[in-house]
Protein backbone atom coordinates (compact mmCIF):
# COMPACT_ATOMS: atom_id res chain seq x y z
CA UNK A 1 0.00 0.00 0.00
CA UNK A 2 0.72 3.58 -0.34
CA UNK A 3 1.74 5.80 2.87
CA UNK A 4 2.03 9.67 2.48
CA UNK A 5 3.08 11.98 5.30
CA UNK A 6 2.24 16.01 4.85
CA UNK A 7 3.23 18.76 7.14
CA UNK A 8 6.18 17.98 9.79
CA UNK A 9 5.27 14.70 9.54
CA UNK A 10 6.37 14.46 6.02
CA UNK A 11 10.04 16.54 7.38
CA UNK A 12 10.62 14.34 10.24
CA UNK A 13 10.25 10.96 7.86
CA UNK A 14 12.02 13.10 5.15
CA UNK A 15 9.86 11.83 2.36
CA UNK A 16 6.36 12.31 1.41
CA UNK A 17 5.20 9.13 0.46
CA UNK A 18 6.62 5.59 0.47
CA UNK A 19 5.07 1.86 -1.11
CA UNK A 20 4.85 -0.33 1.99
CA UNK A 21 4.24 -4.42 2.42
CA UNK A 22 2.99 -5.33 5.50
CA UNK A 23 0.62 -7.59 7.32
CA UNK A 24 -0.16 -4.82 9.81
CA UNK A 25 -3.97 -5.37 10.54
CA UNK A 26 -4.67 -2.17 11.88
CA UNK A 27 -3.54 1.50 11.67
CA UNK A 28 -2.22 1.54 15.25
CA UNK A 29 0.09 -1.61 13.99
CA UNK A 30 1.48 -0.15 11.06
CA UNK A 31 2.47 2.86 13.41
CA UNK A 32 4.48 0.39 15.70
CA UNK A 33 6.06 -1.62 12.82
CA UNK A 34 6.89 1.93 11.04
CA UNK A 35 8.64 3.23 14.77
CA UNK A 36 10.34 0.19 14.85
CA UNK A 37 12.28 0.52 11.57
CA UNK A 38 14.25 3.83 12.47
CA UNK A 39 14.88 6.54 14.28
CA UNK A 40 13.11 9.31 11.99
CA UNK A 41 9.88 7.34 12.10
CA UNK A 42 10.14 6.97 15.94
CA UNK A 43 10.06 10.66 15.74
CA UNK A 44 7.41 11.46 13.57
CA UNK A 45 4.90 8.91 15.25
CA UNK A 46 6.21 9.65 18.41
CA UNK A 47 2.54 10.96 19.83
CA UNK A 48 -0.08 9.81 17.77
CA UNK A 49 -2.94 11.71 19.32
CA UNK A 50 -1.06 14.64 17.82
CA UNK A 51 -1.65 13.16 14.09
CA UNK A 52 -4.37 12.33 12.08
CA UNK A 53 -4.64 9.19 9.51
CA UNK A 54 -6.64 9.09 6.54
CA UNK A 55 -7.75 5.82 5.05
CA UNK A 56 -8.28 6.43 1.05
CA UNK A 57 -8.60 9.66 1.33
CA UNK A 58 -11.24 10.03 4.63
CA UNK A 59 -10.50 10.87 7.62
CA UNK A 60 -10.32 7.81 9.93
CA UNK A 61 -8.96 6.47 13.25
CA UNK A 62 -5.94 4.28 14.64
CA UNK A 63 -7.95 1.38 15.43
CA UNK A 64 -9.46 1.02 12.04
CA UNK A 65 -8.62 -1.72 9.76
CA UNK A 66 -6.24 -1.94 6.97
CA UNK A 67 -7.99 -4.69 4.65
CA UNK A 68 -8.67 -3.28 1.16
CA UNK A 69 -6.92 0.29 2.26
CA UNK A 70 -4.83 0.96 -0.92
CA UNK A 71 -3.74 4.61 0.46
CA UNK A 72 -2.96 5.54 4.06
CA UNK A 73 -2.11 9.23 5.24
CA UNK A 74 -0.50 10.63 8.04
CA UNK A 75 -0.40 14.28 8.87
CA UNK A 76 -0.75 16.77 12.01
CA UNK A 77 -4.16 18.53 12.63
CA UNK A 78 -5.63 20.42 9.40
CA UNK A 79 -4.93 24.14 9.12
CA UNK A 80 -6.84 25.04 6.24
CA UNK A 81 -8.99 28.20 5.69
CA UNK B 1 -21.63 24.68 -6.88
CA UNK B 2 -17.78 25.38 -8.15
CA UNK B 3 -14.79 24.28 -6.04
CA UNK B 4 -11.55 25.58 -6.71
CA UNK B 5 -8.24 24.47 -4.94
CA UNK B 6 -5.06 26.19 -7.13
CA UNK B 7 -2.31 27.66 -6.55
CA UNK B 8 -3.02 30.74 -8.51
CA UNK B 9 -3.90 33.45 -6.86
CA UNK B 10 -7.71 34.79 -7.53
CA UNK B 11 -10.05 38.21 -7.45
CA UNK B 12 -12.23 37.67 -4.06
CA UNK B 13 -14.31 40.64 -5.65
CA UNK B 14 -14.54 39.74 -9.04
CA UNK B 15 -15.34 36.19 -7.82
CA UNK B 16 -18.02 37.60 -5.60
CA UNK B 17 -19.42 40.20 -8.67
CA UNK B 18 -19.28 36.82 -10.86
CA UNK B 19 -21.55 34.50 -8.21
CA UNK B 20 -24.02 37.52 -7.23
CA UNK B 21 -24.69 38.09 -10.98
CA UNK B 22 -28.10 37.12 -12.21
CA UNK B 23 -29.54 35.54 -9.25
CA UNK B 24 -33.24 36.48 -9.68
CA UNK B 25 -34.31 33.87 -6.96
CA UNK B 26 -31.81 34.48 -4.26
CA UNK B 27 -31.88 37.41 -2.16
CA UNK B 28 -28.80 37.00 -0.09
CA UNK B 29 -25.10 36.38 -0.81
CA UNK B 30 -22.70 36.17 2.16
CA UNK B 31 -18.97 35.24 1.45
CA UNK B 32 -16.03 34.94 3.41
CA UNK B 33 -12.27 36.04 2.35
CA UNK B 34 -9.36 34.80 4.30
CA UNK B 35 -6.39 37.03 4.29
CA UNK B 36 -2.74 36.17 4.59
CA UNK B 37 -2.09 38.52 8.15
CA UNK B 38 1.66 39.99 8.04
CA UNK B 39 1.55 40.64 11.63
CA UNK B 40 4.32 39.45 13.47
CA UNK B 41 6.95 40.36 10.87
CA UNK B 42 5.39 37.25 8.67
CA UNK B 43 7.40 37.22 5.30
CA UNK B 44 5.46 34.42 3.83
CA UNK B 45 2.96 31.46 4.44
CA UNK B 46 3.45 28.25 2.60
CA UNK B 47 0.40 25.90 2.11
CA UNK B 48 0.86 22.06 1.57
CA UNK B 49 -2.53 20.04 0.53
CA UNK B 50 -3.69 16.37 -0.11
CA UNK B 51 -4.29 16.65 -3.80
CA UNK B 52 -7.78 14.45 -4.29
CA UNK B 53 -8.48 14.33 -0.76
CA UNK B 54 -8.76 17.94 -0.69
CA UNK B 55 -11.11 18.02 -3.62
CA UNK B 56 -13.56 15.13 -1.99
CA UNK B 57 -13.00 16.45 1.56
CA UNK B 58 -14.05 19.94 0.51
CA UNK B 59 -16.87 18.38 -1.89
CA UNK B 60 -18.38 16.29 1.20
CA UNK B 61 -18.23 19.35 2.88
CA UNK B 62 -20.15 22.04 0.64
CA UNK B 63 -22.95 18.79 -0.44
CA UNK B 64 -23.24 18.71 3.72
CA UNK B 65 -24.61 22.87 3.84
CA UNK B 66 -26.63 22.42 0.66
CA UNK B 67 -28.27 19.16 2.53
CA UNK B 68 -28.59 21.16 5.93
CA UNK B 69 -29.35 24.69 4.88
CA UNK B 70 -32.03 26.02 1.69
CA UNK B 71 -28.79 27.02 -0.71
CA UNK B 72 -29.19 28.34 -4.43
CA UNK B 73 -25.23 27.87 -5.22
CA UNK B 74 -21.87 27.47 -3.24
CA UNK B 75 -18.53 28.49 -3.96
CA UNK B 76 -14.87 27.38 -2.23
CA UNK B 77 -11.80 28.49 -3.49
CA UNK B 78 -8.51 27.36 -1.50
CA UNK B 79 -5.20 28.14 -2.54
CA UNK B 80 -2.14 26.23 -1.87
CA UNK B 81 1.69 26.91 -1.93
CA UNK B 82 3.46 30.20 -1.31
CA UNK B 83 1.52 33.28 -0.47
CA UNK B 84 2.39 36.76 0.97
CA UNK B 85 0.90 39.06 3.55
CA UNK B 86 -2.31 40.60 2.37
CA UNK B 87 -3.13 38.10 -0.73
CA UNK B 88 -6.33 36.20 -0.57
CA UNK B 89 -5.74 32.28 1.04
CA UNK B 90 -9.57 31.40 0.29
CA UNK B 91 -12.86 32.44 0.40
CA UNK B 92 -16.66 30.99 0.44
CA UNK B 93 -19.49 32.10 -0.91
CA UNK B 94 -22.82 31.15 -0.12
CA UNK B 95 -26.53 32.14 -2.14
CA UNK B 96 -30.02 31.88 -0.42
CA UNK B 97 -33.50 33.01 -0.69
CA UNK B 98 -32.93 34.30 3.01
CA UNK B 99 -29.87 35.62 5.19
CA UNK B 100 -30.12 33.84 7.98
CA UNK B 101 -28.99 30.15 5.45
CA UNK B 102 -26.30 32.21 3.76
CA UNK B 103 -24.63 33.30 6.95
CA UNK B 104 -24.83 29.74 8.52
CA UNK B 105 -23.94 28.03 5.73
CA UNK B 106 -20.86 29.99 5.37
CA UNK B 107 -20.11 29.68 8.52
CA UNK B 108 -20.61 25.79 8.87
CA UNK B 109 -18.32 26.12 5.90
CA UNK B 110 -15.42 28.08 7.10
CA UNK B 111 -15.10 25.81 10.44
CA UNK B 112 -15.26 22.68 8.31
CA UNK B 113 -12.47 24.35 5.91
CA UNK B 114 -10.28 24.83 9.24
CA UNK B 115 -10.51 21.58 10.74
CA UNK B 116 -11.41 19.16 8.35
CA UNK B 117 -10.10 19.99 4.64
CA UNK B 118 -6.32 18.78 4.19
CA UNK B 119 -4.05 22.24 4.15
CA UNK B 120 -1.51 22.75 6.39
CA UNK B 121 0.04 26.36 6.78
CA UNK B 122 3.27 27.27 7.38
CA UNK B 123 4.72 30.79 8.19
CA UNK B 124 8.16 32.09 7.39
CA UNK B 125 9.24 35.00 9.58
CA UNK B 126 12.12 36.28 11.37
CA UNK B 127 12.66 33.31 13.37
CA UNK B 128 12.24 31.13 10.31
CA UNK B 129 9.44 28.57 9.36
CA UNK B 130 7.23 26.89 11.96
CA UNK B 131 3.77 25.08 11.29
CA UNK B 132 0.76 26.91 12.29
CA UNK B 133 -0.75 24.86 14.88
CA UNK B 134 -4.21 23.83 15.23
CA UNK B 135 -6.20 25.52 17.67
CA UNK B 136 -8.94 24.42 20.54
CA UNK B 137 -11.24 27.23 19.18
CA UNK B 138 -11.71 25.64 15.92
CA UNK B 139 -12.02 21.88 17.11
CA UNK B 140 -14.21 23.04 19.28
CA UNK B 141 -16.12 25.68 16.69
CA UNK B 142 -17.03 22.22 14.95
CA UNK B 143 -19.35 21.20 17.68
CA UNK B 144 -22.06 23.80 17.37
CA UNK B 145 -23.33 22.33 14.08
CA UNK C 1 -15.89 53.20 8.30
CA UNK C 2 -18.03 53.63 5.08
CA UNK C 3 -21.38 54.55 5.08
CA UNK C 4 -22.87 55.07 1.90
CA UNK C 5 -26.54 55.66 1.47
CA UNK C 6 -27.68 56.20 -2.39
CA UNK C 7 -30.09 56.06 -5.59
CA UNK C 8 -26.95 55.06 -7.95
CA UNK C 9 -25.97 51.32 -8.21
CA UNK C 10 -22.80 49.76 -7.14
CA UNK C 11 -21.04 46.61 -7.86
CA UNK C 12 -20.56 44.56 -4.49
CA UNK C 13 -17.27 42.85 -6.18
CA UNK C 14 -15.67 46.38 -6.87
CA UNK C 15 -16.80 46.75 -3.33
CA UNK C 16 -15.26 43.59 -2.15
CA UNK C 17 -12.02 44.29 -3.64
CA UNK C 18 -11.42 47.86 -2.69
CA UNK C 19 -12.74 46.68 1.01
CA UNK C 20 -10.26 43.52 1.12
CA UNK C 21 -6.65 45.46 -0.31
CA UNK C 22 -3.88 45.37 1.52
CA UNK C 23 -5.36 44.82 5.04
CA UNK C 24 -1.89 43.26 6.14
CA UNK C 25 -3.61 43.23 9.87
CA UNK C 26 -7.05 41.36 9.15
CA UNK C 27 -7.16 37.72 7.81
CA UNK C 28 -11.39 37.77 7.59
CA UNK C 29 -13.87 39.62 5.34
CA UNK C 30 -17.27 38.75 5.57
CA UNK C 31 -19.73 40.75 3.35
CA UNK C 32 -23.54 39.91 2.68
CA UNK C 33 -24.87 41.36 -0.40
CA UNK C 34 -28.86 41.54 -0.64
CA UNK C 35 -30.37 41.27 -4.06
CA UNK C 36 -33.89 41.65 -5.11
CA UNK C 37 -35.46 38.64 -5.73
CA UNK C 38 -37.74 38.42 -8.75
CA UNK C 39 -40.12 35.43 -7.53
CA UNK C 40 -44.04 36.10 -7.03
CA UNK C 41 -43.48 37.67 -10.53
CA UNK C 42 -42.08 41.23 -8.84
CA UNK C 43 -41.12 43.77 -11.41
CA UNK C 44 -39.65 46.14 -9.02
CA UNK C 45 -39.07 47.19 -6.18
CA UNK C 46 -39.30 50.77 -4.62
CA UNK C 47 -37.02 52.07 -1.16
CA UNK C 48 -38.42 54.63 0.49
CA UNK C 49 -35.79 56.32 3.29
CA UNK C 50 -35.81 59.03 5.76
CA UNK C 51 -32.88 61.32 4.63
CA UNK C 52 -30.53 62.27 7.98
CA UNK C 53 -31.89 60.49 9.91
CA UNK C 54 -30.79 57.00 7.94
CA UNK C 55 -27.09 58.37 7.65
CA UNK C 56 -27.48 58.84 11.42
CA UNK C 57 -29.20 55.52 12.07
CA UNK C 58 -26.87 53.31 9.87
CA UNK C 59 -23.80 54.79 11.88
CA UNK C 60 -25.01 54.32 15.04
CA UNK C 61 -25.46 50.61 14.30
CA UNK C 62 -22.07 50.66 12.92
CA UNK C 63 -20.51 52.28 15.94
CA UNK C 64 -22.10 49.62 18.32
CA UNK C 65 -20.75 47.12 16.14
CA UNK C 66 -17.26 48.44 16.39
CA UNK C 67 -17.54 48.66 20.08
CA UNK C 68 -19.01 45.05 20.35
CA UNK C 69 -16.24 43.39 18.16
CA UNK C 70 -12.29 44.05 17.44
CA UNK C 71 -12.66 45.49 14.14
CA UNK C 72 -10.66 46.70 11.40
CA UNK C 73 -13.47 48.57 9.00
CA UNK C 74 -16.94 48.52 8.47
CA UNK C 75 -18.54 49.46 5.21
CA UNK C 76 -22.59 49.64 4.29
CA UNK C 77 -23.61 50.82 1.20
CA UNK C 78 -27.61 50.90 0.96
CA UNK C 79 -29.52 51.97 -1.89
CA UNK C 80 -32.67 53.60 -1.90
CA UNK C 81 -35.47 54.70 -5.11
CA UNK C 82 -36.63 52.04 -7.88
CA UNK C 83 -34.47 48.66 -8.42
CA UNK C 84 -35.39 45.76 -10.56
CA UNK C 85 -35.03 41.83 -9.62
CA UNK C 86 -31.29 40.92 -9.13
CA UNK C 87 -29.61 43.90 -8.84
CA UNK C 88 -27.85 44.92 -5.43
CA UNK C 89 -30.14 46.67 -2.61
CA UNK C 90 -27.82 46.97 -0.05
CA UNK C 91 -24.25 45.31 1.10
CA UNK C 92 -22.46 44.99 4.45
CA UNK C 93 -18.71 44.75 4.82
CA UNK C 94 -16.48 43.18 7.85
CA UNK C 95 -12.66 43.19 8.05
CA UNK C 96 -11.37 41.58 11.73
CA UNK C 97 -8.34 40.10 13.04
CA UNK C 98 -10.61 36.61 13.35
CA UNK C 99 -13.26 35.20 11.29
CA UNK C 100 -15.72 34.83 14.64
CA UNK C 101 -15.98 39.06 15.06
CA UNK C 102 -15.86 39.78 11.05
CA UNK C 103 -19.20 37.09 10.86
CA UNK C 104 -20.80 38.16 14.21
CA UNK C 105 -20.72 41.45 13.26
CA UNK C 106 -21.73 41.33 9.60
CA UNK C 107 -25.29 39.58 11.07
CA UNK C 108 -25.56 42.19 13.65
CA UNK C 109 -25.37 44.90 11.39
CA UNK C 110 -27.74 43.09 9.11
CA UNK C 111 -30.23 42.18 11.56
CA UNK C 112 -30.16 46.25 13.04
CA UNK C 113 -30.50 47.89 9.33
CA UNK C 114 -33.52 44.93 8.61
CA UNK C 115 -35.65 46.91 11.24
CA UNK C 116 -33.94 50.34 12.54
CA UNK C 117 -32.92 51.82 9.69
CA UNK C 118 -35.49 53.92 8.20
CA UNK C 119 -36.17 52.54 4.56
CA UNK C 120 -39.28 50.71 3.73
CA UNK C 121 -39.80 48.79 0.47
CA UNK C 122 -42.64 48.56 -1.30
CA UNK C 123 -42.70 45.60 -4.23
CA UNK C 124 -44.76 46.05 -8.01
CA UNK C 125 -46.13 43.00 -8.90
CA UNK C 126 -48.82 41.52 -11.14
CA UNK C 127 -50.89 42.59 -8.77
CA UNK C 128 -49.71 46.24 -8.15
CA UNK C 129 -48.07 47.88 -5.40
CA UNK C 130 -47.65 46.72 -2.35
CA UNK C 131 -45.59 47.80 1.13
CA UNK C 132 -43.95 45.00 2.46
CA UNK C 133 -44.36 43.92 6.04
CA UNK C 134 -41.79 43.62 8.98
CA UNK C 135 -41.40 39.93 9.96
CA UNK C 136 -41.89 39.11 13.21
CA UNK C 137 -38.88 37.12 13.13
CA UNK C 138 -36.70 40.04 12.54
CA UNK C 139 -37.96 41.65 15.11
CA UNK C 140 -36.74 38.72 16.96
CA UNK C 141 -33.39 38.34 15.23
CA UNK C 142 -32.59 41.20 17.42
CA UNK C 143 -32.97 39.65 20.52
CA UNK C 144 -30.20 37.44 20.23
CA UNK C 145 -27.45 40.77 20.75
CA UNK D 1 -42.79 71.79 14.54
CA UNK D 2 -42.04 69.67 11.24
CA UNK D 3 -43.96 66.42 11.06
CA UNK D 4 -42.91 64.06 8.38
CA UNK D 5 -44.74 60.93 6.83
CA UNK D 6 -43.40 57.85 5.09
CA UNK D 7 -44.46 54.92 3.78
CA UNK D 8 -48.21 53.98 3.71
CA UNK D 9 -48.85 56.64 6.13
CA UNK D 10 -47.59 59.34 3.94
CA UNK D 11 -49.76 57.85 1.27
CA UNK D 12 -52.58 57.71 3.63
CA UNK D 13 -52.35 61.33 4.62
CA UNK D 14 -51.48 62.14 1.17
CA UNK D 15 -48.58 64.51 2.03
CA UNK D 16 -44.67 63.57 3.16
CA UNK D 17 -44.42 66.62 5.68
CA UNK D 18 -46.40 69.52 7.22
CA UNK D 19 -45.80 72.10 10.26
CA UNK D 20 -47.91 71.56 12.67
CA UNK D 21 -48.51 74.50 15.75
CA UNK D 22 -49.77 72.25 18.19
CA UNK D 23 -49.55 72.46 22.45
CA UNK D 24 -49.55 68.41 22.60
CA UNK D 25 -47.54 67.25 25.41
CA UNK D 26 -46.26 63.83 24.34
CA UNK D 27 -46.53 61.82 20.93
CA UNK D 28 -49.57 60.46 21.93
CA UNK D 29 -51.35 63.97 22.34
CA UNK D 30 -50.24 65.16 19.15
CA UNK D 31 -51.81 61.78 17.60
CA UNK D 32 -55.10 62.61 19.12
CA UNK D 33 -55.21 65.95 17.71
CA UNK D 34 -54.16 65.15 14.00
CA UNK D 35 -57.46 61.98 14.08
CA UNK D 36 -59.57 64.46 15.17
CA UNK D 37 -58.83 66.69 12.01
CA UNK D 38 -59.47 65.07 9.38
CA UNK D 39 -60.18 61.71 7.93
CA UNK D 40 -57.64 60.49 6.68
CA UNK D 41 -55.52 61.39 9.56
CA UNK D 42 -57.96 59.14 11.58
CA UNK D 43 -57.31 56.89 8.90
CA UNK D 44 -53.34 56.68 9.04
CA UNK D 45 -53.56 56.85 13.33
CA UNK D 46 -56.35 54.29 13.22
CA UNK D 47 -53.91 51.48 14.91
CA UNK D 48 -50.68 53.33 16.39
CA UNK D 49 -49.31 49.62 17.75
CA UNK D 50 -48.40 49.40 13.94
CA UNK D 51 -46.64 52.59 13.86
CA UNK D 52 -43.22 53.68 15.20
CA UNK D 53 -42.37 57.49 15.90
CA UNK D 54 -38.86 59.09 15.64
CA UNK D 55 -38.32 62.50 17.36
CA UNK D 56 -35.52 64.45 16.01
CA UNK D 57 -34.90 61.57 13.88
CA UNK D 58 -33.90 59.45 16.84
CA UNK D 59 -36.42 56.22 17.25
CA UNK D 60 -39.00 57.18 20.30
CA UNK D 61 -42.23 56.08 21.23
CA UNK D 62 -45.82 57.36 21.60
CA UNK D 63 -45.46 58.54 25.72
CA UNK D 64 -42.65 60.75 25.03
CA UNK D 65 -42.23 64.12 25.36
CA UNK D 66 -42.36 66.89 22.24
CA UNK D 67 -41.10 69.89 24.56
CA UNK D 68 -38.08 70.50 22.74
CA UNK D 69 -38.42 68.42 19.49
CA UNK D 70 -38.70 70.02 16.22
CA UNK D 71 -39.12 67.16 13.96
CA UNK D 72 -41.59 64.23 14.76
CA UNK D 73 -41.97 61.25 12.42
CA UNK D 74 -44.18 58.84 11.83
CA UNK D 75 -43.46 55.58 9.87
CA UNK D 76 -44.54 51.36 10.12
CA UNK D 77 -41.72 49.15 10.97
CA UNK D 78 -39.03 49.28 9.04
CA UNK D 79 -37.85 47.18 6.59
CA UNK D 80 -34.70 47.64 5.20
CA UNK D 81 -32.01 45.11 4.46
Amino acid sequence: MEVLYFAWVRERIGIPKETVVSDAVTVADLVEELKSREERYAAAFEDVSALRVALDQELSDFSAPLAGVREVAFFPPMTGG
Amino acid sequence: MRILVQEEPFDPGAETSAFAQGRGDMGAVVTFTGLVRGDGGLSAMEIEHYPGMTERAITAIAEEARDRWSLGDVLVIHRHGRLVPGEAIMMVATAAPHRKDAFEAAEFLMDYLKSRAPFWKKELGPDGAAWVAAKDDDEAALRRW
